[in-house]
């Protein structure tokens, strides 16, 4: 069942795509944050009963998507909040975290390594970030279920990655 | 939290991380380790205990092991054998398997990273 | 008309969506084809009609992408190449750079300063990437156009974006 | 296709950017810089004649300002002032309009990072 979150992206994806969404959680931008949405959403994943490996993948790119709101998204102004939702559709797993702060944007005078992003992109079969400037970002990762046709040795290959 | 003297072995200075580490509770470890960095002659990592790291404790450890190597220190990262561990996992996706120093499962104080 | 290109990831994109490519090239995965696919795509471009923003912001988000393929997609094997298509689907331009190289992978021992992903998404009004270990990345950009009904402002917004 | 030695101007040396840069030209554009760091007491990078530049050479430019703080050397850029300037349009969209010290229009020796 949706969760109403007014002006939020989310209302799109769940309307147009009329699915059910397993949680929407809203968090306040702070450190303290990143912890509780990735314990969080564990619990919605052991209910899914997800193989272990799908569900490391998720709780770090999850983390990730939240750590960089609360890092980047409000560095010029108020800090605002944070919101996860996570849902099954059809075949995949979708993971969307979206934030209302300034928009994706470079801060290479930051002290991160620059390796949020791609970690998303490789733990995820799919990594969408759309944003807009001073209207915040949204980042979509969708994980492949496993034991669907063709998707199967998607998450097999990625098990087996490479140790350099 | 940190304990005000890490244990030391042999002459290498153990950090062991238990639980989980993010972005909330890494500035902590960051500076557990540079203080480790600057009071003995190595460091081992030890996240044998750890159950989750995330970037930014992965930044920690590439640019400690950055440091470790300027100075001419030993470092290595203990982490457990076992494929299905998280933070082995999180290792492996992260590319870092292959680039930090391995210590010898758990215990050793293998100097990936000797002074010349 | 669509060239087709084989095993590539376009297929899917030009054939589900039944859209005219405007553009496929396939460069080698070399320092040169940086310049080169700007170039190439800046005639497009122009063909167009597009705006300087806009064609700014497409030049810089193909270059990064590109780039990327060039500097990280092949680091541990044989170079192989990069291939770009870009068109035109109803409201929007769409710019796609795919590799099959390693697949994204972070690597937090390299020289750049981790802007490319970031400056991609800033450009666009919606990045997509997609990989799959040692069977490479797409990368997917999406612009929207000016002048249709509220996509306007979108690109008004980044136009203007702050100086911090 | 670098002057061997670049003008300078004042103390600073002056490097100048024509034309389109990326990845594929920008070690040109960093060994200049170094040297430019090396052989005088600032740089002033002249991107008023630039078309295009990509994140390689954006890197370049943070690094270098870092490298001359660190150094006490003073920095700046000099961009073209037009809004509509390509050059200036992709440090606007990279947010480093707002991080690099910018010189007067095209001549100034503006010494953003000035020695303390
Ligand atoms: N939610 C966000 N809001 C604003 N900027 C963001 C957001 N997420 C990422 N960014 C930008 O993208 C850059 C790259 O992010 P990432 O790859 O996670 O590296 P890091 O966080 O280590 O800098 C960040 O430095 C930041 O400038
Ligand atoms: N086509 C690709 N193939 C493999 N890895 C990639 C690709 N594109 C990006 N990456 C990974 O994502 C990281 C971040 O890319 P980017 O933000 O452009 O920063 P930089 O190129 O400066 O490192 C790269 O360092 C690389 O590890």
């Amino acid at each position: 069942m949706y969760i109403g979150v007014s002006e939020s992206r989310f209302r799109t994806y769940t309307e147009e795509e009329n699915i059910d969404a397993k949680a929407v959680i809203r968090f306040p931008a702070i450190p303290e944050s990143v912890p509780k949405a990735r314990r969080n959403i564990t619990g919605h994943l052991e209910e899914l009963g997800l193989e272990n490996d799908l569900v490391d993948r998720v709780r770090l790119g999850l983390t990730e998507a939240v750590a960089n709101a609360v890092a980047h998204a409000y560095r010029d102004g108020e800090a605002g909040d944070v919101e996860v939702l996570v849902f099954v559709h059809p075949e995949t797993l979708v993971v969307i975290v979206e934030d209302t702060g300034s928009g994706p944007l470079p801060h290479p005078d930051g002290t991160g390594l620059g390796m949020g992003l791609p970690l998303m992109s490789v733990v995820s079969d799919k990594l969408e970030i759309e944003g807009e400037r001073d209207r915040g970002t949204t980042v979509r990762m969708t994980f492949d279920l496993p034991g669907l046709p063709g998707d199967n040795d998607t998450c097999g290959d990625r098990e087996g990655l490479g140790t350099r | 939290m940190a304990p005000a003297h890490e244990p030391s072995n042999g002459t290498a200075t153990v950090v062991r991380l238990e639980g989980e580490h993010d972005y909330d509770n890494s500035p902590e470890f960051r500076a557990r380790i540079e203080a480790a960095l600057d009071g003995s002659q190595g460091v081992i990592v030890d996240l044998t205990e750890a159950t989750f790291v995330d970037s930014s404790v992965l930044g920690i450890l590439v640019r400690a092991m950055r440091e470790a190597d300027r100075r001419g220190l030993s470092y290595a990262i203990a982490v457990n054998p076992e494929p299905a561990d998280p933070v082995r996992h999180i290792l492996e996706l992260s590319g870092l398997l292959g680039v930090l120093p391995l210590a010898g499962n758990g215990s050793g104080t293998n100097d990936s990273a000797a002074p010349d």
